[in-house]
């Protein structure tokens, strides 16, 4: 009886922490719809620069990692947990390429000196600047997002492999997917407002 | 002008006196309420509570509805006056105002300028407020007028002096250190007496070092008389031997002009010792004929002939 | 043996030193402990340096501080006062301490969760108090962090940045943690309709704290990186907006306001029925009420900026808004002055504080009436008027509704009682103290003295030499206060589990409550306010 | 009583709608090539959110679990919904 308590009052804890996430990442978004409202023009053009092929690539990826993390947890519903241990290492593997993926992209705009202070970002327009300013926000704390539930599934995936985490009681499972979830949510819409402006 | 068309005050005032009416009638409602109960039903004399019912629809809709109703009122009533408020008269005198660390500049379409804002009595005066800095505020209490001075946008108010006089007008804004002495007057001059003013001298003359320390704002940190404000004192600065702070090292040099000029422009190149890195650089900000006035000026005989120590 | 059980969950383990066995434990009443120890010592602080405060304003010119003293003592007032003692003090303290017990559950949802919100709280602060002595000497801007000014100061406002968003996740975290725990841990029988007014209280302020507070969070983050490598989002000259920086403030900070106030309300809420003897007018109006300033309130933030040269329309939107939530503030009101009728009314101490509050309350929210109204708010925003209006409704509010949860429950907490006659002494020195010090603020405000004013013009002085006089008889009343209730939980007579005769859960078991106060749900039989059911589940 | 209130989801179930996310990422890369004027951005919204109906919907098991959840999901992009629209009062008309 109070163990199936847990389990849900486990699930509706995690998914108030991610109204709090998504309101996080809402203050972002408020500032980009202010100042695209703003600066259309300048947005068209910060967009323009931006990688179309890493985006997409990356994209691709996360929407995999999300497909397999939740065949994971299915996996472990099922009891097949050695299914589950690899699909879990496949998203963790996936999430470490985006993150490759992402510095190599951050390492082409610093060549380009287009960041905060660099050569080239500071002779364009102030739209640019607001553009270019929020595109390092918003991945960079996005980033910081994927690495953290990288790091929350490889400790889940310990937690499967050492049977602490199980068909009967996948709940850690459950919210580190719910998680991951986010992660992918969030990269939804940041990937057509800065990618895709046109 | 003497009888006035309308003016901020009148505006503001019939709005305060409509809630402050309201809301002393509510509080003393209240509590007379609450008192009466208090007195009434106390335990001495009421041992024991009698029932009553624990809600009452009718009763409940109605405090509901009554106070929506008075809120609406107000609301409607001061969003009337805060229309007055931004409409500018059309043959408004316009000054802009400007916001700086820590005080203010005005000027006239002339090209006039100074430190306190002069208005003629009766007519309407909407001031333009931009800042060169951080955030301050425009605030005459005695017009009943207030507006932020935000760096990158324009910002206005408009009022209408009624009488002759000084009025104070304050920052509202926190902005730093010396926030609290970013204060100034407005004086209101009869029609003529403020053309006269305006007509005068459209550029204050070059030779006049104290009047360009006061329009620049140098004084609202730096005093003539050796006490100590936010920056160190102008007096007997030519020649003072000063302990500073020059690319986190420290070191001692003797003030000459180049000093002085250099502290104007770059204020953190060589920063005196005890004194906090406020000043903003006035680099652009300072025509080069008048750069040469200031400095020529703090390195002059009455200030720096000072008596030796503070 | 019996007497070491007397002392309930305080009864030390021997597995483990006594320090651990506090800062450790998971048990929601050790955790509550903990934050009322912490804000109540953040508050004494917080105190101090408003009497500092005070002093340097009886007369004009420097008195006991440069201004860049003074300064720093505003913005660490407010920082203090605000996120490290009114946000957190009644949900933090009394929140855990009754909310696992008014619903008859073991314990909140997530102990553990629990256990590292203080610690997060407790992080935040340490670190807030390290801004002072490191980097560039103590922040100089105000609480509310204003940019320009709040991007350039060389203070060291980048770690009290850091330090705010630490303490915002503590209350992003105690917030899920109570929403979680009302929705799933109450005991059988405990169905929303007897939801104590404080839990309902409560878990509206719960949802603000989730949904409001990361907004915060992002703003400092911003702020930060706007320090640390010029990213100009908020900078005029790289494109940016300052203003929109005020919206994000205020999009958190104004409801932080309701996180304050709210639990004050429930506190009230609890206090009066008890000492009237007479269950609740308007229940449901009143539950109803608390859920609909929490949506409400998120939405009026507008109305700290309408002289900032937000638009005009913003101005008409926000200010409608704003008169409309007054409305369930009132509602309540006068809920609480109609649950006095034909009551049987005792004056206890937690009694008079919590009539104090209802009369500072409606001073506070009146006046408020006036800073929500466009035309007025232009004259009196930003001078003492405001500060007045606000110590009013924060400290009149919901620090007179902590001091009568104090009188309230500390004798459940501790099984003992203090000393009537002083708290009520105490009580009438606090209140004489507090309006001589505030209401002289809110005159001088409308004779248009600015906040944050380190010097001011000699007309205003009259008016400030009595607020500062009143600073030290509200100081001198608090002492009082303090010494009288820690005499009591020391030393005072044994208070009995049900000393007030109340009907909500907490009351049902023995004070102090024991180490595991409900290892099996209690069948609730009646609603909280069932005076006459009173000690029965 | 089943210990969690929804079933584990059939793999086939979300490799399906694995796929319709795929597909519907390289409709939003085309259609942002196309010149849609003002329309772009809603459009390219329009296809976000309904990737994010997808991926809460299943990925997240949302459709199963109780109202409240809903309810409550509702609630937080009703408050973040609200706080840009109020903000926009006064971008819009400064």
């Amino acid at each position: 009886m109070t163990m199936q308590r847990d389990a849900t009052a486990a699930r509706l804890g995690m998914w108030l922490f991610l109204f709090s996430e998504l309101l996080l990442f809402g203050g972002l978004f408020l500032l980009y719809a202010v100042y695209l409202a703003r600066y259309p023009a300048d947005f068209v053009a910060g967009g323009r620069q931006l990688d179309l092929l890493l985006g997409t690539g990356n994209t691709i990826l996360l929407i995999t990692s999300s497909l397999t993390v939740a065949l994971a947890l299915s996996a472990l519903q099922q009891g097949r947990r050695r299914l589950c241990l690899g699909l879990l290492c496949a998203t963790v593997l996936a999430s470490l390429l985006f993150l490759v993926n992402k510095g190599v992209e951050w390492q082409a705009k610093f060549d380009h000196g287009l960041f905060p202070g660099g050569a080239r970002l500071e002779e364009t327009a102030p739209g640019q600047k607001v553009f270019f300013g929020l595109y390092f926000v918003t991945t960079g704390l996005h980033g910081l997002h994927v690495l953290i539930g990288a790091a929350l599934l490889l400790w889940i995936l310990g937690l499967v492999g050492s049977g602490r985490v199980t068909e009967q009681d996948p709940v850690m499972l459950e919210n580190g997917a719910l998680y991951w979830h986010l992660v992918d949510l969030i990269w939804i819409f940041i990937f057509p407002l800065y990618y895709l402006l046109l | 002008m003497t009888d006035l068309p309308f003016t901020t005050i009148e505006a503001v005032d019939a709005v305060f006196l409509y809630i402050f009416g309201i809301a002393a009638l509510l509080l003393v409602g209240i509590t007379a309420t609450m008192v009466v109960f208090v007195v009434r039903y106390h335990r001495r004399r009421h041992p024991q509570p009698q029932p009553s019912p624990s809600s009452k629809l009718w009763l409940e809709l109605v405090w509901t509805l009554i106070p929506t109703l008075i809120v609406l009122s107000m609301f409607w009533y001061s969003w009337e006056g805060y229309l007055k408020l931004i409409d500018v008269p059309p043959d408004a005198l316009k000054v802009q105002a400007e916001g700086r660390k820590w005080s203010w500049n005005f000027s006239y379409e002339n090209g006039r300028s100074s430190d306190r804002l002069y208005v003629p009595v009766g007519r309407a005066v909407r001031v333009a407020i931009v800042s060169r800095d951080v955030l301050h505020s425009l605030y005459i209490p005695a017009f009943r007028v207030k507006k932020d001075a935000v760096p990158g946008i324009t910002t206005y108010v408009w009022f209408r002096a009624p009488e002759v006089g000084s009025y104070d007008l304050f920052c509202a804004e926190y902005c730093g250190v010396s926030h609290s002495s970013m204060v100034t007057t407005v004086e209101a001059l009869p029609e003529a007496q403020f053309s006269a003013w305006l007509e005068k001298s459209k550029k204050p003359s070059a030779a006049g070092g104290p009047a360009l320390l006061s329009r620049h704002g140098c004084t609202g940190c730096h005093s003539l008389d050796g006490s100590r404000r936010v920056g160190p004192s102008f007096l007997g600065l030519f020649g003072r031997q000063t302990q500073v702070l020059s690319d986190g090292r420290e070191r001692t040099l003797t003030a000459n002009q180049d000093y002085v000029r250099r502290s104007i422009l770059q204020p953190q190149a060589d920063l005196v010792q005890g004194y906090p890195p406020v000043m903003p650089s006035y680099q652009g900000q300072i025509p080069p004929d008048e750069l040469q006035t200031l400095v020529d000026y703090l390195c002059s005989e009455p200030l720096s002939a000072a008596p030796a120590g503070p | 043996m019996a007497k070491q059980n007397d002392r309930g969950f305080l009864q030390a383990s021997d597995r483990q030193p006594l320090l651990f066995d506090w800062i450790f434990s998971v048990d929601h009443k050790r955790i509550g402990l903990l934050y009322l120890y912490s804000v109540g010592a953040f508050f004494l602080a917080g105190v101090a340096l408003g009497v500092l405060l005070r002093l340097e304003l009886i007369a004009p010119g420097p008195t006991i501080a440069t201004a860049q003293t003074y300064n720093a003592l505003f913005t660490l007032h407010g920082v203090v006062m605000i996120f490290l003692f009114i946000i957190p003090g009644i949900p933090g303290a009394f929140g855990n301490l009754m909310l696992p017990l008014q619903i008859g559950a073991r314990d909140v949802a997530f102990p553990r969760l629990n256990l590292l919100s203080w610690w997060l709280y407790i992080l935040g602060a340490f670190m807030a108090l390290t801004s002072l002595f490191s980097g560039g000497g103590p922040p100089d801007t105000g609480w509310t962090f204003y940019v320009p000014f709040s991007s350039e100061t060389p203070t060291n406002v980048s770690l009290a940045l850091l330090a705010v968003f630490i303490i915002g996740f503590s209350s992003i975290l105690t917030g899920v943690n109570f929403v979680t725990t009302i929705h799933r841990l109450r005991a059988p029988g405990m169905h929303w309709g007897r939801l104590p007014l404080f839990v309902w209280s409560l878990y509206a302020t719960a949802w603000v704290q989730i949904l409001a507070t990361p907004v915060l969070g992002i703003t400092m983050v911003l702020l930060m990186v706007e320090r640390l490598i010029g990213l100009g989002l908020f900078d005029p000259g790289r494109g940016g907006d300052p203003i929109l920086y005020q919206h994000l403030f205020w999009i958190y900070s104004h409801p932080a306001v309701y996180i304050m106030i709210l639990p004050a309300m429930g506190v009230v809420s609890e206090i009066i029925p008890v000492f009237a003897r007479k269950p609740t007018f308007g229940y449901k109006a009143i539950a109803a009420s608390s859920v609909a300033i929490a949506a409400a309130g998120s939405l009026v933030w507008g109305h700290h900026m309408f002289v900032s040269g937000m638009s005009d329309t913003a101005i008409l939107v926000f200010s409608l808004l704003t008169f409309l939530v007054a409305i369930p503030s009132a509602v309540k009101v006068f809920n609480w002055v109609a649950t006095l009728y034909r009551g049987s009314i005792s004056l206890e101490p937690p009694m008079l504080f919590a009539l104090a509050f209802v009369f500072l309350f409606s001073i506070g929210g009146l006046t408020g009436l006036i800073l929500g109204s466009a035309a007025t708010d232009v004259h009196v925003h930003d001078t003492h008027f405001v500060v007045g209006h606000f110590h009013y409704v924060m400290f009149g509010g919901t620090g007179f509704a902590f001091f009568a949860a104090l009188h309230y429950w500390l004798p459940k907490v501790f099984g003992r009682m203090y000393n009537m006659k002083a708290a009520t002494i105490a009580w009438a020195i606090i209140f004489v103290g507090f309006n001589l010090l505030y209401f002289p603020m809110m005159l001088v405000g409308l004779h248009g003295m600015p906040r944050r004013y380190y010097d001011y013009l000699p007309q205003f002085q009259q008016l400030n030499v009595i607020a500062t006089a009143g600073s030290w008889v509200l100081a001198a009343g608090l002492l009082l206060m303090f010494v009288n209730l820690y005499r009591g939980m020391r030393r005072g007579a044994a208070a009995g589990s049900n000393p007030w005769q109340a009907a909500t859960l907490e009351w049902v078991l023995t004070s102090p409550p024991p180490a595991e106060s409900f290892s099996q749900p209690p069948q609730v039989t009646h609603g909280p306010y069932d005076l006459q059911q009173a000690g029965k589940p | 009583m089943n210990r969690y209130s929804h079933p584990a989801l059939s793999f086939r179930c979300l490799t399906t709608v694995w796929a319709l996310l795929l597909v519907l990422t390289g409709i939003t890369v085309f259609v942002s090539r196309l010149d849609l004027g003002a329309l772009n951005i809603w459009a390219a919204l329009g296809i976000a959110t309904l990737k994010a109906s997808l991926v809460v919907l299943y990925f997240m098991h949302l459709k199963h679990e109780p109202r409240l959840l809903k309810l409550c999901l509702f609630i937080a992009l009703l408050t973040l919904a609200s706080f840009i629209g109020l903000t926009f009062f006064d971008v819009l008309y400064r």
